[in-house]
């Protein structure tokens, strides 16, 4: 699955996206997943209310289902306008 | 309907004249027009991130609900990402419609939603170094009014 | 804030680049432009009777309000009276701000009363004869939401 | 006084400016007199309530005075915009 990262959450991260291998049922498994890897996703993911996710390019909620994903995103809230 | 994202400057006055012109029987037209603005002073430039791919279906489906709630002749999103600066033409929306009433709300529900829903992300420079804008509590609430 | 009443024709895209320059700080711009359409089918053309002297006044009243009312960068009314055919540009307003809701707000506040207290009537040539356009209610009602 | 006609009134009265001696103390005096005049005027201001009035070039009702007016304009409700 690729998993994608943009803004701030990229930087804290230190890159755009990844390839990661992951039976994680929910994002907010995968999450949990990424943050017991490293301290810099640990310091990314340290308050999830403050990110929004993204699963195959549609907003959804941390709870949402991860079977047949294709493509995860993490981002903070959106500034466009 | 036209939804455009690109890192080109674009004319904002040259795409009024032509959506306005392609109009048929509409009457109303409004548009909306954000610039980069320098609010405290200093700013060196904005840099807008987003999300290729998920930026222009988000967008082209925020145009198509508001195309079914009101009565719309046509709608247009022109929005821009990279290196940005002081004054320039960040996006613009504009919607057309036989009464002006729909044509504003169309454009106001447009443009609550490109503020919140839209992947892009905004960057800030300045003489103190970069800064992410940070989202504003009244753009969330902004949309519960539709 | 700037307030035109010309027979010619102008170009609203280039008036709105010309707003959107001059603006220094304000970074979201509202535009509506009017134009004649064609209702019914078979419109040869309309024509605009104004009050001179009075027009000028009203609408700068109008402005003036709105500048009061909202906070504003700017204000623009430009408005046509004579000959006009299908398609052509019959008015714009522009509104600019430092957040979107003022912009919208004053520009739809300007519309409501443009149509209703500025001292222009419109007459409508078909191939069935000429006709004044009639008022509408909606746009008297609309005056009760400010 | 001028008095102005615009739009149908106008056209039903068959001009659209004339000089008016009066000693109308009301713009709703000054339209019995012009009624009182000829037909034209009649069939113009027969129903006021379709109709609006600006006294020296600011919107007013029928009911207003008309003491140093120097221009008083007859008009269907306008149609701007």
């Amino acid at each position: 699955m690729d998993v994608l990262y943009f803004a701030w959450v990229r930087e804290r991260i230190g890159l755009p996206k990844e390839q990661v291998v992951t039976s994680a049922a929910t994002v907010l498994d995968l999450v949990e997943e990424l943050k017991a890897r490293e301290e810099r996703y640990a310091a990314a993911f340290a308050d999830i209310s403050a990110l929004r996710v993204a699963v195959d390019q549609e907003l959804t909620d941390f709870d949402a289902p991860l079977a047949g994903a294709r493509e995860v995103a993490f981002f903070p809230p959106m500034t466009g306008g | 309907m036209r939804v455009v994202v690109q890192e080109a400057a674009f004319d904002a006055g040259a795409e009024l004249n032509a959506f306005s012109a392609g109009l048929g029987n509409m009457g109303a037209v409004v548009s909306f027009t954000g610039l980069v603005r320098d609010v405290a002073g200093g700013l060196a430039g904005m840099e807008i991130e987003h999300y290729p791919g998920m930026t222009e279906k988000a967008i082209a489906a925020i145009c198509e609900e508001a195309m079914t709630r009101w009565s719309l002749g046509d709608a247009l999103v022109i929005h821009r990402y990279g290196a940005l600066a002081a004054g320039d033409t960040i996006m613009m929306v504009a919607t057309a419609s036989r009464h002006r009433v729909d044509a504003f709300q169309a454009a106001e529900f447009l443009m609550d939603y490109l503020k919140s829903r839209a992947p892009f992300w905004k960057k800030e420079t300045t003489g103190q170094g970069d800064g992410w804008v940070a989202a504003r509590d009244e753009d969330e609430d902004a949309l519960t009014r539709w």
